[in-house]
């Protein structure tokens, strides 16, 4: 049973760790708080569904469009928020909370508040021993393992990405290296927000999607985030895992209602406790701010 | 400029000017009109003690729903069940709330900028986790309705005047402590953390004794505006008690109207708390959530354009034409 | 009043301030000067309790401020300034000074009146209304001091004050300076402008790489070998004005 | 700050007058015994927006059809709508409509919070309070006189649920004594007054309930509470799901190839046209417990039938899907309202009038289109609401149970295994 559950979070962990992985690239490279990075994930579901209610084209065939929404939504976001980079958070914040309002009820004057869900192209699942695996979730899981490797392999080896990395150690510094940081912050915003609308658009496959969705998904990137130690991306990456069995297993053991619970305390603790993270120090090299 | 210090004795002619006009509202027999007013007043009530902690200070809590909703609790069950009066249980409440702040504060307080917000979020809704889940005490996700019984003792009342009368009591109350405040050491110790938390200890201001205060202090206010406004609406559950939205609004309030000055979030309650209920009712029938997309685009607006708010911009134009009779005078 | 002994300062190996021990005696006033990035910044730090320190100990007035934190070390009369200079930007001239004057006062009419002392010893009386943002470095330079002052301070800790004055302003800030020190206060000021610090100072010292290397007056120090190497092994950047 | 206060002073003068104009002006525009005005609440936007606009399209469909046969006694019907999506919305809409629409009248709504304040408001107002939808049962528990709930409450709701769960379990040669019942519900009102029902039905049945586990309906994954239901190993399983989560139950089910022999789901999210929808195939042979949403005209009293078949195609040009229960519980509490209430009282300005034809009311089990009835209790529950067994046959809801609503035959009961299917 223990086994069953860790397989089932360790696949809807995937998931999370792109949209985490979204918010770490913002909050690093910008030092820019986003609030409303749960509600680009909504929007990812909800192109995913347009796609798939214009064109039957599922979600494993529109990330192509699903990118380009992203991309369109990332700008919107960088020229809202643009003048408020390296300034106030709180007024970050304040703007994100103010754009998640609107973004949240733009798509329920549109699509009204139904739930809206796609078909499932599979929905059978592989045996393993034991353990029963979701087809749809395992695409999922690895689909976002791929990506989550493309955009790995972007931050080390393109000088795109050797660069975000430095204005992530250091905007001050790399200001006055040269490093273009106005173009770059454009640059993460697109990165970050196509990957929570990616996620978005992997979950339509499983979950269904309402306007308000959001906000949930948004306190989980951030307890991922937190978790993980800021900045940290590969530490997002295991804290998204962690999440992922952390929700299973307590869920199954100490009681579905209860689970939300568990991973806030552990979310609260660890933010008083031991800010920089729970991975910090065990030897990860960090892309820190 | 944000003018929290205020030096004027004129800030209690105001708040004695305001008081009395929104008094005017007591010779109203209407209870839609009395509704609104009193809506209007406990949003004003609630984003000025939000304002204590959080326009002062410049920490950002989304959390107050917590000491609201704990204080709701409090009070309800100590009516309900153990049948102490509410004026009691209104009290009780709001040092619970405080109580609660006080645990917050010696855990949270030392986190900055969106994690003190994120924290206090969670917190929020761990509570509501936790009112859902101990049904036995908190009758769970149902909620639970105080009965009807009008009396003084039972602060329930059949007019709506009464209650209006409490609350505008209430505001008073929390503005005249927002005016002492301003002028005392407390309120000059944390506009120093909120400009600069560093410098303001290298003068000797003890920071997180500073925020804790106003933090308790905010919180208390919180709680027993929340105990009045669950023996007016008469009904409490989880999910409207330890409500993030509700902290959200307050924070929306007094940042509109002005966060960190004294009439801010009066001004920001008395625009925004009716337009709420006109455009609902405008809009709300015919184009869902059409209001609250206004809501945010005036939200992103202020922030952008003036982040002082209104009371912050009003003032910094009434200073600029103050200096500039002083420059015509005086050099340089 | 001060006594600093074997104050070490590590930032994971690397330490910035190493084994620097010296005394500040009641009335003086004693100069830190060092090339960039020598520790003096670090040193105040360490002292205003802004970082703990690794080893050794401070005490200040006969007690033991090793592991103050910064708002109790100027409750106790120490206070100090910043190189980048921290005004509460969005307050009024006045309102900063008075968040510090508030320190030693209950009520805010006392408070204002103190401020406006120190605002009137530090030329800053006719900006009581001006927004701190909107002051020249200068200004902004004496509001610091300004603010410090009004928490009547037993002694003082100026950080750079002179740097990015002109020689007029420095001239003013020097005279200001002289006359604080008339009202008894104890002064340790860290300064790049040798001059101001040749006049103002009773006692020098130098630092190099985080270690104490010279100490003594400002004539005997200038001509100090060590300290000559030092300054001409880093960039030679002692002001000469 | 002189300017600051006359600022201040004008903005306060400007809401007086504002808050002073709204309340003044329907009172100039109300043209006295014209119109009938009903106040129609429900969730229009936040959270429960979904099934709140169902809910509202019911209504509005029966004062439309209501209106168009020539409305009450040459009078039309005058629906003045508010958006509830909260417990501090209803209290301000509910006094707006009964202090300046004056109306006598107030029917909804879907989310028992707002439907409690609501009620409290009424029945303090003398105004008939008309619940269609919300199940709490303290809703008709605590004297009010003047409110009506048409539908089932939670514990009747659950008792009938572990009712047909024990009918089943015979049909298929359960001993109900023996067989072992596993209950999961969604943690708010809805799910917690439904497996408090259940709990005490089965007690009394000696029924044994081996799992009762209650869970939050925002959960995105529910693997955990498929597992446990699978650990329990329990022959009937009785879910209470909201649509996100009953969806992915189901989903979850077949992932981790789990099939008790009765699988009985309560609520939207075993119903709404979305759950057949995302399953297609999946949805095949699952049963869910509700009034139903396939009412069978030939049963009904011909009117009746027409006057359904209409609803239904002006529901389905609304919103483009089949009415859901929602719809069609909003649509006869309202036709009842006003064609046996407020037509009987002669009006809405008689509170006393309208209490006395409500409760005289006495209509048999079977002739609304949920398969209901109606018979108020001393409280102003309906005695006569009843729920019936749905299930996915094809892609579509058919009515299983009880007999004299069904339309179909029940299947694929016991549940096969998922590769059996």
């Amino acid at each position: 049973m223990l086994l069953q559950l860790i397989v089932s979070g360790l696949l809807l962990g995937g998931i999370y760790a792109l949209l985490s992985l979204g918010l770490s690239l913002i909050f690093g490279v910008s030092k820019f708080t986003n609030f409303a990075h749960g509600d680009f994930v909504m929007v990812g579901m909800y192109m995913a569904f347009v796609s798939y209610g214009m064109f039957t084209l599922t979600p494993y065939f529109s990330w192509p469009l699903v990118m380009l929404g992203g991309v369109g939504f990332a700008l919107l976001l960088y020229l809202v928020a643009r003048s408020t980079i390296e300034k106030s958070g709180l007024n970050q914040i304040l703007v994100t909370l103010g754009l998640s309002m609107v973004l949240q009820n733009t798509v329920l004057l549109f699509f009204k508040s139904d739930y809206k869900s796609i078909p499932a192209t599979f929905g059978s699942s592989i045996k393993l021993g034991t353990v029963f695996i979701s087809t749809e979730m395992l695409i999922a899981f690895v689909i976002a393992v791929v990506i989550t490797g493309g955009f790995f392999f972007f931050i080390k080896y393109t000088d795109t990405g050797r660069a975000l990395r430095a204005v992530s150690d250091d905007r001050a510094a790399s200001k006055l290296m040269g490093l273009p940081v106005n173009l770059l912050d454009p640059i993460a915003f697109c990165l970050g927000i196509v990957l929570a609308c990616l996620a978005g658009a992997l979950l339509m496959t499983v979950y269904p999607t309402t306007p308000t969705i959001g906000s949930g998904y948004n306190l989980i990137a951030w307890v991922t985030v937190v978790l993980g130690g800021l900045g940290y991306l590969q530490g997002a990456l295991f804290s998204a895992l962690l999440i992922g069995i952390c929700e299973t297993v307590s869920g199954f053991y100490l009681g579905a209602d209860l689970r939300q619970a568990v991973y806030y305390v552990l979310f609260i603790l660890v933010l008083v406790f031991r800010p920089q993270g729970l991975f910090a120090g065990l030897g990860m090299k960090k892309v820190k701010r | 400029m944000r003018s929290f210090l205020s030096h004027k004795k004129s800030d209690y002619f105001i708040c004695a000017a305001v008081m009395l006009l929104l008094s005017l509202g007591l010779l109203s027999s209407n209870k839609y009109t009395l509704d609104i007013l009193i809506t209007t007043v406990y949003f004003c009530t609630i984003a000025s003690a939000w304002n204590i902690m959080c326009g002062y200070t410049g920490q950002l809590s989304l959390g107050h729903g917590a000491f609201l909703g704990l204080a709701q609790y409090t009070s309800t069950l100590l009516y309900t069940k153990m049948d102490i009066s509410p004026w009691l249980g209104m009290l009780a409440g709001g040092l619970t709330a405080m109580l609660l702040a006080l645990l917050v504060g010696v855990l949270a307080l030392r986190l900055k900028g969106p994690f003190f917000a994120l924290a206090t979020i969670a917190l929020t809704t761990i509570l509501e986790i936790f009112a859902v889940k101990f049904d036995g005490i908190t009758g769970g996700s149902v909620g639970i309705t105080i009965p009807y019984n009008p009396s003084l003792g039972n602060m329930i009342f059949k007019d709506y005047q009464p209650t209006y009368f409490l609350f505008l009591c209430l505001l008073a109350l929390v503005l005249l402590t927002t005016i002492y405040i301003s002028r005392s050491r407390l309120g000059s110790n944390l506009v120093a953390i909120r400009e600069n938390d560093l410098t303001a200890a290298s003068l000797g201001i003890n920071v997180f004794r500073n925020q804790l205060y106003a933090l308790m202090i905010s919180s208390f206010f919180t709680g027993v505006v929340g105990t009045l406004y669950a023996q007016y609406v008469l009904f409490i559950d989880p999910a409207g008690s330890f409500s993030v939205i509700v902290s959200e609004k307050a924070a929306l309030i007094s940042i509109i109207g002005g966060a960190g000055t004294v009439f801010g979030p009066l001004i920001g309650g008395i625009l925004l708390a009716p337009t709420e209920i006109f455009l609902r009712t405008w809009l709300g029938s015919t184009y869902q959530g059409a209001y609250l997309i206004v809501y945010g685009v005036v939200l992103i607006f202020v922030i952008l354009t003036i982040p002082n708010g209104i009371a912050g911009t009003v003032s910094a134009y009434i200073r600029k034409c103050n200096c500039k009779t002083e420059q015509a005078s005086g050099d340089d | 009043m001060l006594s600093v002994q074997n104050v070490t300062k590590r930032f994971g190996g690397l330490a910035a301030v190493k084994d620097v021990s010296f005394e500040v005696e009641t009335g003086s006033i004693v100069g830190l000067i060092g090339p960039n990035g020598s520790g003096k910044t670090t040193l105040f730090n360490v002292i205003s309790g802004v970082y703990p320190l690794t080893g050794g100990t401070v005490t200040f007035d006969g007690r033991d401020i090793s592991s103050m934190e910064s708002s109790r070390v100027a409750n106790l009369g120490l206070v100090r300034t910043f190189q980048i200079v921290k005004p509460f930007n969005e307050l009024s001239v006045l309102d900063n000074v008075v968040a510090g004057a508030f320190q030693r006062c209950r009520n805010r009419d006392e408070a204002e009146d103190k401020a406006m002392v120190a605002m009137k010893m530090l030329d800053l009386a006719q900006y009581k209304d001006t927004l701190a943002k909107n002051l020249t470095l200068a200004a902004k330079k004496r509001l610091e001091i300004a603010r410090i002052l009004s928490t009547d301070p037993k002694m003082i800790m100026l950080d750079e004050v002179m740097g990015g004055l002109n020689p007029q302003e420095t001239e003013q800030l020097v005279e200001t300076v002289h006359r604080l020190h008339e009202l008894g206060i104890t002064m340790l000021i860290i300064e790049h402008k040798m001059k101001c610090i040749m006049e103002l100072s009773s006692k020098v010292i130098v630092l190099n790489n985080g270690q104490l290397i010279a100490m003594g007056t400002p004539q005997a120090v200038v001509k100090d070998p060590e300290v000559i190497k030092a300054y001409l092994g880093a960039d030679y950047n002692v002001e000469s004005y | 700050m002189k300017k600051l206060s006359w600022f201040l002073i004008l903005m306060l003068a400007s809401v007086t007058v504002l808050s002073g104009c709204s309340s003044s002006t329907p009172a100039n525009t109300a043209k006295p015994a014209e119109v009938i005005k009903i106040g129609v609440i429900q969730p229009r936007s936040g959270p429960l927006a979904v099934s709140g606009e169902d809910s509202y399209w019911g209504t509005k469909i029966a004062i439309d059809m209501v209106n168009e046969a020539g409305g009450i006694k040459g009078k039309k019907i005058e629906a003045v709508v508010a958006d509830v999506p909260n417990a501090g919305a209803a209290q301000n809409e509910v006094n707006r409509l009964i202090q300046n629409e004056k109306v006598k009248v107030i029917t909804g709504i879907y989310g028992s919070a707002m439907a409690e304040v609501a009620a409290g408001i009424c029945n303090r107002n003398e105004v008939l309070y008309w619940e269609h939808i919300s199940v709490t049962d303290r809703l008709t528990k605590q004297g009010y006189k003047s409110v009506f709930r048409m539908h089932i409450n939670g514990s009747l709701f659950g008792e009938q649920a572990a009712q047909i769960a024990e009918s089943y379990a015979k049909k298929i040669g359960l001993d109900p004594t023996k067989a072992t019942v596993a209950v999961v519900s969604e943690n708010g009102d809805f799910g917690k007054s439904i497996a408090a029902g259940v709990d005490a039905y089965t007690k009394k049945a000696g029924t044994k309930i081996v799992l009762n586990e209650l869970y939050d309906s925002k959960t995105t994954d529910t693997s955990p509470i498929v597992l446990k239901l699978k650990a329990s190993n329990a022959d009937i399983v009785i879910a209470t799901s909201y649509i996100n989560d009953g969806i992915d139950i189901t989903k979850k089910s077949k992932v981790l190839d789990y099939s008790p022999k009765i699988f009985l789901g309560i609520g939207s999210g075993y119903g709404l046209a979305a759950y057949g929808k995302s399953l297609e195939k999946d949805a095949e042979g699952m049963i869910d417990l509700d009034p139903t949403s396939t009412p069978v005209l030939k049963n009904l009293d011909p009117n009746m039938a027409k006057a359904v078949e209409e609803f239904q195609k002006r529901f389905k040009a609304a919103r483009g899907y089949d009415s859901p229960t929602v719809g069609y519980l909003a649509w006869q509490a309202t036709w009842v309202l006003l064609n046996n209430v407020i037509a009987t009282a002669g009006g809405t300005d008689n509170l006393a009038a309208m209490i006395k034809a409500a409760k005289e009311l006495d209509i048999k089990v079977g002739s609304l289109p949920t398969g209901a009835g109606v018979k108020f209790d001393e409280s102003g529950q309906n005695t006569r609401a009843v729920i019936s067994a749905m299930q996915w046959q094809k892609g579509k809801l058919v009515t299983i149970y009880p007999d004299y609503l069904a339309n179909a035959q029940g299947i694929m009961i016991p549940l096969p295994a998922w590769n059996k299917r």
